[in-house]
């Protein structure tokens, strides 16, 4: 048996050694390199200059021989998305993912080998079919729905106009974009970054702004769902740098004090109609948002039928992670920098800045409109209308921290939800809006 | 697509289809019930004389062996199934708000997932 | 920094109010809206004026304005689906997707915006491509194989006549559908509602009845996916109020007394074997069957290698619930009104409540023909034949409560899973025929 | 695909779309809360005479029953979850390589899949 | 009530039963047989004949009419896979999936039934394309990431050489498949076999060998990824019996008892530094194989940054869970006889085996090679050089196995995993190489 | 496509490749030896500097720190394992059918997808 295999191994070995041993009498070299085959010496020689060669063709492929400095940047870029999210614990089931992802989608290849996301036929590229053609949002939107419980917006419906109010960011974004020269789809997509809601803002992007469409004028609008999701799920993550000053600048040290009464029960009944009756309610005003809203209330049905707690465990769970996974990876590696640095995605930058403060400021300021027609214990705490923006729960919890510095007994996360959902809805339909209006 | 049209008659076809059809599923499944019933012992037979020797006849290894499992272990495992059934119908159940609170706050943000997460 | 937030905010405010301060000189209104831009006070009310615009076009894209009496009757089916599924426990897993997805389907849209079903290019149009090309229903059938015990056929493989027996309820509808003026294909996909088995239902009728395929006499097969789909999971929803009358009615109060004899023990070699003996010899015969029962087998051996335990828990947990859940929603609002509502719905609905009844009967009269073959312990309780119709496991315990009923220490569950499994795979070998005739 | 363009000017039509859709998320929402303060109440009601006779006012059934559920019970719940936000950070977690040799022996073979399968 | 449902039932019974009565007038037949109407009495009997005719043409659509030697002899193929997977507990999880797949690509059937997975528009045939377009290989490796610690690795970073010398067997065997007569694009997918990985060697084949590829000279590639796939999961079931002869017969008594020193201990920061450093450098050397390795970190990467723990854990089971089925079934399925049974399957299966003892005597006479610069307890134990070839953790099994024959106390498994995944790392990069040279 | 053709004859190319090949993947994973060996202590070493000041040498904070983890428990963890990797076999477990019985009213329906969704 032994040597069975030794000889069988000798022999393969033979076949793999030959050229050293100068038995490669076959080769026809078609290359400049000349050849000299004249003695055991040099055809060892001869042979390393012609694996020389072949190395330094193989180099011309490689990532260090066509890096660019853009490609560089933006891999910095994604170890500093992977920082923030491992260090800060900002946003990390998305800033890792969509890290990563820069990272890949820059990694400097040769075009033509279906490697990079853009080409068609490479694996990025089918994975990304579900970004562009806005599949992944609806998705994730159904396991968010499997997630939420709104039992403090039913309690407080009131509340839900904090979520309308904050749409001011949408709105004024989109108007800032049309000012910065950006055309009508393409200024509605980049207004969308205002919702705060990253499922969103890729939604409407990849209807608006997709690279494909025609204007009636004959131009193509502009792929800009790289730049409007990063600038989306950046700023998200950035909440809780973003609002504390805006709150603490718009309100007074005494509203901050106000104390909301608890909200009331809501019995199982409520809650399963309430996805039934807000899907009718909303898409029959914006029907354009029906694969959001559809889909975020199914989830909140399965959630709350009580007969379904299987469908609705998956959906908020594998189905919701195997989303994020291929979104988040996808929508970095989309960040290609011959495609992303561009001064459209530093413009798109600035506006998602500003979107979010004055987001944040329209649901502050009507907070305090509102407690201009309420009374005694129905007062509301100003500060919860900046979780109004959604960024869901991260701008519920900056309420609640602001709230607790400035009175330590002082818990408004309960009620900070009650926006911060309606801040959801509201975006959905704000999106569908634009979308009935631009499409 | 390949037809297998006997009548241009699309009610004549569906006679014989039906006949066919029905002649053909009873013969499948007549097929399968032989097979467990007669092809299978033996199979396992010859299985267990290959791998351990001849030391057993047919219907040693015919895989009526578990006289013990008898009617009243059966009845008793099905009264438990039945009583299983049953009890999973406490309709509307009555979790209060403070129960769900605790859920409620995690939604839609990543960081939010994890709390699902570590529940399953 | 308070500052520089604020001054900020005001200037990007600025840019947001600039019509309420009657900046908006640019404006050149193509409308037929007079404008009056004389004074403060009158710009305004023009705005207002053109806004009211704005939102009378925008109106016309609501679901307000384009609902139609059929939208609403279905969306009025599709929350009685939801009432049934959690307040009847009826398939609430199947009932409770199914009627969100038809209130999705019916919420009221302006063609052209990619939102409906069966609009390419729209989200649910995509989900809704594993419905017509018959990819979701071997997905869940590999789950079921996954959860399903065969313990009960191998121990007693005569039971699995009494499958064959009542899928004349498919082949006998199937012949109804021609007399009432199908033709042949619709005819085999009507036909299989006898089967009582929403996959090989939604299969069969994307193979044959999918709106694509042309006749030899040129002409195109109706797309009737979305009524057989609906009408078998609604009657298998209601087994439990349809079979309990006919089995009274055909069987004796005696016939109802019989005990069975326990089913012996079976190893776990002889549950090994099964799936691949069973995949073979039913492929064998009916390899049209294929992603069906190879599916299905596949799904068993995963369960019962012992081997391969976390495949098959994946099989039967999360992956047949995301399938489920796609499956469900998008079979729901493939009932868009405009589709759905016809003549040949009805007829289809009539078909398929006469389908089971004639199932059911079959599979009792069987067992009853079956009896005078039998002596001793060996005869069979005539109820168990009513649990060939499949309809897992709700056929089953149907028949385990009426013998209840007549001796309240019968057990028959177990003596009913027999025909209950075998009724699936019959069905899935009459669609396997049914398919090489007309396929 | 189906344009609202009611203006040829970019900017005019901007602002259209920036009044509009607010007063359409505006009405939106105000419809979802007029229906959640006064219409599911009524239905509720309505259900419940169809179901159980007319025995109750509206009053009764209006959805604020749980007076119980205090001012206290909430705050509790809020520190509570507060607290349970919190410890969730416990960063760099010193785990030796030991507890994670024990995980290291299950990559990339079938067989070893099943390692994580039982723990799940 | 009984009456109504006895009447219906009658009734509807009646039409099912019309020929039996001799009420079948409509009929126009159109085939040979001759028609006897005349009594009742043979009225039965044509119709027995017709049914007779209906079930001859039938049998010509079944497995029993269209089974060749080939789809025989490739059943019994499936049915020892199994076997194989169950008995031995050789990779069972994809034996048995993969065994399964033959039975059903080998079950006959008429080409035109949309049933083989070969035929545009069959079910096989979509879930196919995910190997088609190397989309599943990718997915595993992401599962495969989140699965897997490179602890070892990261403490003792020269045994990464060892996973670079058994490399040698996939040029090796790509040298041979060129002798035996393979085109370049053809012997690269051959020899990625010798990389003991499944995933790489069906994304290489995919993309290298699919029977799409046109070569300059005007031919079309041939498709061997079934081959290629097959060869290298059964190798790679195979690796307890291939390896330890090889392994006694290459090392010396007294090398097999060296023991060496213990791995250090590693900190999360470096672990979570090594994906992403592992991921620039290895792709930036080798882009090509950015999808495999891209996704291979970014699983680790998931599984280390201690904030992903959801995702990394959703990645390791259920994604990896379904798209291990569905590759298994479906690479089995591509093995249809009549496509899969040639004399380049065969030469495939040779050069495979060879491919495997290469590739470990490559690791083992390297490690033996690093042992001459290494000294006291810095020496390798040379039989953990054959676990470089991957096949993971089997091969490293195999080391711990045979190291504990020679010395009982001597515990190999620690240090044998890290050539065992820097051999995963060598073959992605390798088809990396191999596929920017021939791609 | 681009092809890295160098020679006409395939023989030939193939030698170049399996030359050029090897030389990458040894090259490659050297470069990450050397990272790992040299390039990331420094690393460490550099960003320990920028979060925590110059308080510390190389030497000190290079990750060979834990050497309390011996060859000793090493060789103990090892058997763990290996005793682990052993006990997994105990093939044909034969279970009753009554356990199976349990399991066995749980197919095809949707009611009956809980039973399972509760064990999960
Ligand atoms: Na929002
Ligand atoms: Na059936
Ligand atoms: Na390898």
């Amino acid at each position: 048996m032994k040597k069975i295999i030794l000889i069988f191994g000798v022999l393969s070995l033979l076949v793999f050694i030959r050229p050293v041993l100068g038995l490669n009498a076959k080769a026809t070299h078609t290359t400049e390199t000349t050849t000299l085959t004249v003695s055991d010496n040099t055809v060892g020689e001869s042979f390393v200059s012609e694996a020389f060669n072949g190395i330094k063709q193989f180099y011309s492929f490689t990532g260090f021989a066509n890096a660019q400095s853009g490609n560089l940047i933006m891999i910095l870029v994604g170890i500093i998305f992977i920082y923030l999210g491992i260090k800060f614990d900002y946003e990390p089931l998305l800033l890792i993912p969509i890290g990563i992802g820069v990272i890949i989608g820059n990694i400097p290849f040769v075009v033509g080998n279906q490697t990079g996301i853009y080409e068609a036929g490479s694996v990025l590229n089918y994975l990304y079919f579900g970004v562009v053609k806005g599949i992944y949002p609806p998705l994730i939107f159904l396991g968010i729905g499997a997630m939420t419980d709104f039992s403090s917006l039913i309690a407080n419906p009131k509340l839900m106009l904090l979520g309308a109010a904050a749409q001011i960011g949408v709105f004024a974004t989109f108007l800032g974009a049309l000012y910065l020269g950006f055309n009508l789809p393409e200024a509605g997509a980049i207004g969308i970054i205002g919702g705060a809601d990253g499922p969103t803002a890729i939604f409407l992007s990849s209807k608006l702004a997709n690279g494909i469409n025609i204007l009636p004028d004959g131009t193509t609008v502009k792929n800009l769902i790289g730049p409007i999701a990063i600038a989306a799920y950046s700023y998200m993550a950035l909440v809780p740098v973003i609002q504390p000053p805006i709150m603490k600048l718009l309100t007074t040290k005494k509203e901050r004090l106000i104390r909301m009464k608890p909200p009331r029960a809501v019995s199982q009944k409520e809650k399963m109609i309430f996805p039934v009756v807000a899907l009718l309610l909303t898409t029959f005003i914006s029907p354009s948002a029906l694969p959001l809203l559809g889909m975020l209330f199914f989830g909140n049905l399965l959630k709350e039928s009580g007969r379904t707690e299987r469908l609705a465990d998956t959906a908020r769970t594998k189905l919701i992670d195997i989303v994020t996974i291929l979104l988040g990876v996808t929508v970095g590696a989309s960040t290609q920098a011959d495609i992303f640095i561009t001064k459209d995605s530093m413009m798109i930058f600035a506006l998602g800045a500003i979107s979010f403060v004055i987001a944040t400021m329209g649901g502050l300021l009507f907070a305090k409109f509102m407690n201009l027609f309420l009374k005694g214990d129905d007062k509301l705490n100003p500060l919860i209308g900046a979780a109004g923006v959604s960024a869901v729960p991260d701008s519920a919890r900056v309420v609640h921290a602001v709230g607790l510095k400035a009175d330590p007994q002082n818990y408004l996360l309960m009620h900070a939800m009650a926006p911060n959902v309606a801040g959801v809805i509201g975006s959905a339909i704000a999106a569908g809006i634009i979308l009935s209006f631009l499409g | 697509m390949t037809h297998l049209l006997l009548y241009t008659d699309a009610i004549s076809e569906g006679y014989i289809i039906l006949i066919t059809g029905l002649i053909i599923v009873f013969g499948g499944l007549i097929l399968l019930t032989v097979f467990f019933k007669y092809g299978l012992p033996i199979m396992l037979y010859v299985y267990k004389i290959i791998t351990k020797g001849p030391d057993k006849k047919v219907k040693e290894i015919s895989p009526k062996v578990n006289q013990a499992f008898t009617g009243e272990m059966a009845a008793a495992i099905s009264v438990a199934i039945h009583m299983y059934l049953k009890e999973q119908h406490d309709d509307e159940n009555a979790i209060l708000t403070i129960k769900q609170a605790r859920k409620m706050y995690s939604p839609w943000s990543s960081k939010i997932y994890s709390a699902y997460g570590n529940r399953f």
